[in-house]
């Protein structure tokens, strides 16, 4: 198994703290009345870090889906990318401020715009797989939803269809343990989200989702695994969502707060600067950059003009493209 | 009469219902505990337990799925897609099974069930939480289509429409959830599902239009009257079957028709209406059949000023009043 | 494990073989030009009258598919309730001749009407499953589906649905190697449909299709596991389509006739005379009373009116439905 | 110029733009060995392997899905439903997906696909093998709807899909595929998305149809010629974008218009039709705008009797032709 080098450790860590601070500010800013919306990707962080180090990054495809700030932030998405998506104003690179916020797309890094519904890109990662396979490169494809979403017949497609045509296709599972406010016992009869994998006969991986390392080494493990043409694979990593669904959400209804106190004692951002090895003094220097680049993110967000009312009547076809 | 909003309306329809029918299920995403996004369903678990009240895996096609079977067995389910935009993942269900379960049968089965979603724009939702579906049911022989404005219909007409021994799209205005506020009768009634409303009488034009747009069509209606303008205002409500009979009568007296939806123009629903007057108005017509609708964009967008950009709102219509009266 | 009686070896016995000779009498009528249509169950009638002798006939649901005509037989309907199916003729008593034949429904005996889209059913026999549990009954729903048609996301919602809320559905899946012209290979990557039960937390089974008796025991087994509460199960049967996908289909673009020999060999229908114990003049007596019953209805469907084509008009809404 | 049928069109012009653009995929169901159920794709696994011409699991969504994907990382699949009837399934994949991916991605990503299927009753196939499904399709922006009605269009248009940046639904008239015959041009050719085709020129009247219907109506409008009325002929070809110039020319010509589909009536193609005629074409109109359509039932019956009687067909055109005439 390899080892992690320091500067991978470190930024590593980086990211799930960026991504921590810029998600933390949403909801301050949702509070102070200056965002409509926010999707939480808290309590993911060290999953999704773990995967997107161990991608060939812009060389391999990314199929997300809402919660992966921490993964896009490591593909290059930046602060003030994220800011003006929450405040929806013009410049934004995902969607031109078509899409509510954390709805990503970044071309440049071969990550593809998804759509609200869930567990509709898991196709689209699919098809991607296909094209690739077709092309005969050693890209893999890394797709991502939630377990609930693992409940809806297009996501079972998806991924029959990678493990029949053995595509080079790595569905993870970002297993939050709610689906809004129901509970995986009400999306899935089996333990987790891998076992799903046994019915349709394809590699099924289950990790720790709250502890940065192991997940960089099971991910490292399963795209090789996939990268070397041996079929796709389930990967699920079992995390918690520390916040609301998102911020329309109260969960007070449907969960305790002992459970949620509970996990947040087990927060990955504190494990894995424990697991990293992460210098105090290194730790307060990266908190204080990531506050000045939240705080620049939200000022030049903020002074961002809105899009004209007019942009909407637009590219409806290929042929209506303009340049944001 | 007690004065509430439009989702209290479609909750205490769904209440009172439970009550009234041990038949009645509730099923869908988040609503059992979590009482529903919208918070229609807030309280029914507690009362009705777990079995009438069901939360179901996160899997559209399979609400209406298991709703269809449900209904086979003698059940009245009531099935929420917790957004019209997500809808379409159970188009097949909804469109080949329960569409066609009667005819296909020659009157073997028959399906009582309902599927309420919230649909329309105007809540910052963007492209997949803002969608109008109407227009691809109200195409569909078989079902059923009913759209309230206000919360005595929501009330009246959901309770019909789980009474009603057919499939029935129920498609609940969001933005008007708590909105549109109003009187709504106590007691147990019900409103028909297939007329028309007139909701306001009026000689020089006639409006068509439902859901959150005959809200702001009465809004802009009175302005027009202001202005001298009088304002016919047709609530349309059931979509399917269509009430030929109310639009057309009203047309025979004004002479002049505009049709408001904020679902996108081509093909959408007012797309039905004009070509019934098309066809059957030739003579009462004194000026073009118009179409307020959004433009044919895919969606409505997430920025403030794009989605008021794409939305008609009472200005519009207002404007749109104006040249009509003027033709 | 319980013995066979006399009576329902022959009465199993007698189920299969009027099927086939109703089901090769349809043949023959369309190359004669008397029909426009068949879709054949020949190959599958073991394993649906094991499954079907093993119900609480008229107690338990049925939600079938269009290779069920053995099975369908074995609840009560009748040759000529098939003749009239085939000539879409006045009278025909599944959908007043609007569906195509085998396109069953049959209410005295709980059977549902299904459509042509595949495996649309099983999620009605969820809901079927769903009310049954909420009336606390002791019935079973069994449905049936094709090996290809488990690759669409319906069949696995509805699997999935019945898995979680441990439904008393026993979810069949006919395995007869091809959808169309697509082996089982292109819809799997497992070995067979009852492996995919793995993945969805319910017992999966897998059972020789070709042998009656076994078939019988199988579902015997499996009814008992899902009446008793224990949760539904899927239920395998592996069979062979021995003729072509339809009347419209030619099979000779995609398999060998040295293959379709090769499970000719191994025919339910002599397996099953010797397997069951039948007397040669029992068969002998069974077949004139087949032939007989089959000429019977032949001759009574082709006198039979047509419908009146405005009968197309209804029943569009319950508000509209009329005696047939 | 060689002589052939519809669905020999449409496998020239597959098996042409296969070879033209190693890009083109085929993807569905029993397309490969089997060549497809009705033979569109017969030959082109053996010509162009299993890496392109894909027999996929039975799945619709996953067809279109897969094709999304596959289009996004720049391939140029086609996807075939095998009936019109199971695209409900797929109806997710492209209404939210294929037709918003421009829009919501603001043109970072575009979709080169068509997704072909054949539609259309007539041929016994009952309920679930003879359903129109333009109607929904042609309601939504972001796709183009393309439905030909000759093995010259066929061809051409089916090119023009394959080489458009945009999803592109493509539907054929199965009934028409080995009964309409027709000259084919020699070489490479397209014909372009967007017009609509003026097939008869007339003077009294104008029908508007397309596909099966199209080869129909002008069977009538010779049959009406021989009678004395002058009957223009308009093949929609194309049904989204809408041919608004052409349709308000032919009426600006004639004065009447009559629409012709076997679509079911309400919310059909031809409302929107009827529609755009009723707005734009007030003053040109001398007769109420006709609709002639399948009745509002949930499908077209197996029994041979009750399809004729649901299907528009020749006669009955002409019988909507003459009392338009005499209007
Ligand atoms: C098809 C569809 N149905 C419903 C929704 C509403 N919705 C948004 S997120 C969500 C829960 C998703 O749960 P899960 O897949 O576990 O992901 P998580 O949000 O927990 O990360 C639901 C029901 C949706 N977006 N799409
Ligand atoms: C949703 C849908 N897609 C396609 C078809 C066309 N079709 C009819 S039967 C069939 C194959 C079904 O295969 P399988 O499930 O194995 O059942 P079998 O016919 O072999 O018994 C197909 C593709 C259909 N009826 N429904
Ligand atoms: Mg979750
Ligand atoms: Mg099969």
């Amino acid at each position: 198994m390899m080892e992690l080098t320091t500067d991978l450790k470190r930024e590593m860590f980086w990211t799930m703290l960026l991504a921590r601070r810029l998600d933390e500010r949403a909801w301050l800013l949702h509070r102070q009345g200056k965002i409509a919306f926010h999707i939480s990707g808290i309590g993911h962080e060290a999953a999704q870090v773990g995967a997107v180090f161990a991608l060939r990054r812009g060389f391999d495809w990314v199929v997300p889906y809402y919660r992966d700030l921490a993964l896009l932030l490591g593909l290059g998405y930046t602060p003030r990318d994220f800011m003006l998506a929450l405040m929806g104003k013009r410049g934004e690179r995902t969607s031109g401020a078509r899409q509510m916020p954390s709805h990503w797309s970044f071309k440049a890094m071969n990550v593809v715009s998804h759509s609200s519904p869930v567990a509709t890109q898991a196709l689209h990662a699919a098809g991607i797989g296909l094209a690739i396979k077709r092309r005969g490169e050693e890209r893999i494809v890394f797709t991502s939803t939630g377990e609930g979403s693992t409940s809806e017949g297009e996501w079972y497609e998806a991924v029959n269809w990678a493990a029949v045509h053995r595509l080079p296709v790595v569905f993870n599972v970002q297993n939050n343990q709610y689906a809004i406010s129901e509970p995986a016992s009400r999306q899935m009869a089996v333990s987790g989200a891998a076992e799903r994998a046994c019915g349709m006969g394809l590699k099924g991986v289950s990790v720790d989702g709250m502890d940065a390392p192991a997940c960089h080494r099971a991910f490292l493990e399963v795209f090789d695994h996939v990268r070397s043409g041996a079929g796709p694979a389930v990967i699920e990593t079992c995390v918690y969502r520390i916040t609301p669904h998102s911020s329309d959400d109260d969960d007070r209804s449907y969960r305790s707060r002992e459970e949620v106190e509970h996990y947040k004692q087990n927060d990955c951002l504190p494990r894995a600067e424990k697991a990293l090895g992460l210098e105090p003094e290194l730790v307060e220097e990266l908190e204080r950059k990531a506050k000045a680049m939240v705080d620049d993110a939200v000022a030049f967000a903020l002074s961002a003009p809105d899009p004209d009312g007019p942009e909407a009547a637009y590219p409806v076809y290929a042929e209506d493209v303009r340049d944001a | 009469m007690p004065e509430m909003t439009l989702i209290e309306a479609v909750r205490q329809a769904l209440d009172e219902e439970l009550a009234r029918d041990e038949r009645v299920l509730v099923i869908g995403e988040d609503v059992g505990r979590r009482g529903g996004v919208f918070r229609a369903t807030q309280g029914l678990l507690e009362k009705y337990g777990e079995e009438r009240v069901i939360d179901s895996p996160l899997a559209e096609a399979s609400i209406v799925g298991v709703g269809v079977g449900a209904a086979l067995y003698g059940m009245r389910p009531v099935c929420e897609i917790q957004f019209a935009d997500f809808i379409h993942m159970a188009f097949n269900q909804v469109v080949n099974e329960a569409a066609r379960m009667c005819y296909r049968s020659n009157g073997e089965w028959t399906l009582p069930m309902v599927i309420r979603a919230p649909y329309g724009g105007g809540i910052g939702g963007g492209i997949y939480h803002s969608q109008s579906v109407e227009a691809f049911y109200a195409h569909v022989p078989g079902l059923k289509v009913v759209i309230p404005s206000n919360p005595k219909d929501a009330k009246g007409l959901l309770k019909a429409a789980i009474r009603d021994p057919n499939p029935v799209m129920f498609f609940e205005p969001k933005k008007g959830y708590r909105l549109i506020r109003g009187e709504v009768p106590e007691g147990d009634y019900s409103v028909p599902i297939g007329p028309a409303h007139v909701s306001r009488e009026g000689t020089d034009l006639s409006v068509f239009a439902y859901g959150m747009m005959h809200h702001y069509a009465l809004q802009a209606a009175a302005q027009a009257g202001a202005e001298g303008i009088s304002v016919e205002v047709v609530d349309l409500r059931t979509l399917l079957p269509v009430d030929r009979q109310s639009i057309l009568a009203s047309v025979r007296k004004t002479g002049k028709a505009l049709i408001v939806h904020e679902d996108n123009l081509t093909g959408g629903y007012g797309a039905e209406v004009a070509a019934i007057l098309a066809e059957e108005a030739f003579g009462d017509l004194d000026a073009p059949v118009m179409r307020l609708c959004a433009p044919d964009v895919p969606g409505i967008p997430f920025s403030h000023a794009m989605q008021e950009w794409v939305m008609p709102n009472p200005q519009k219509i207002l404007g749109a009043i104006r040249r009509l009266a003027r033709f």
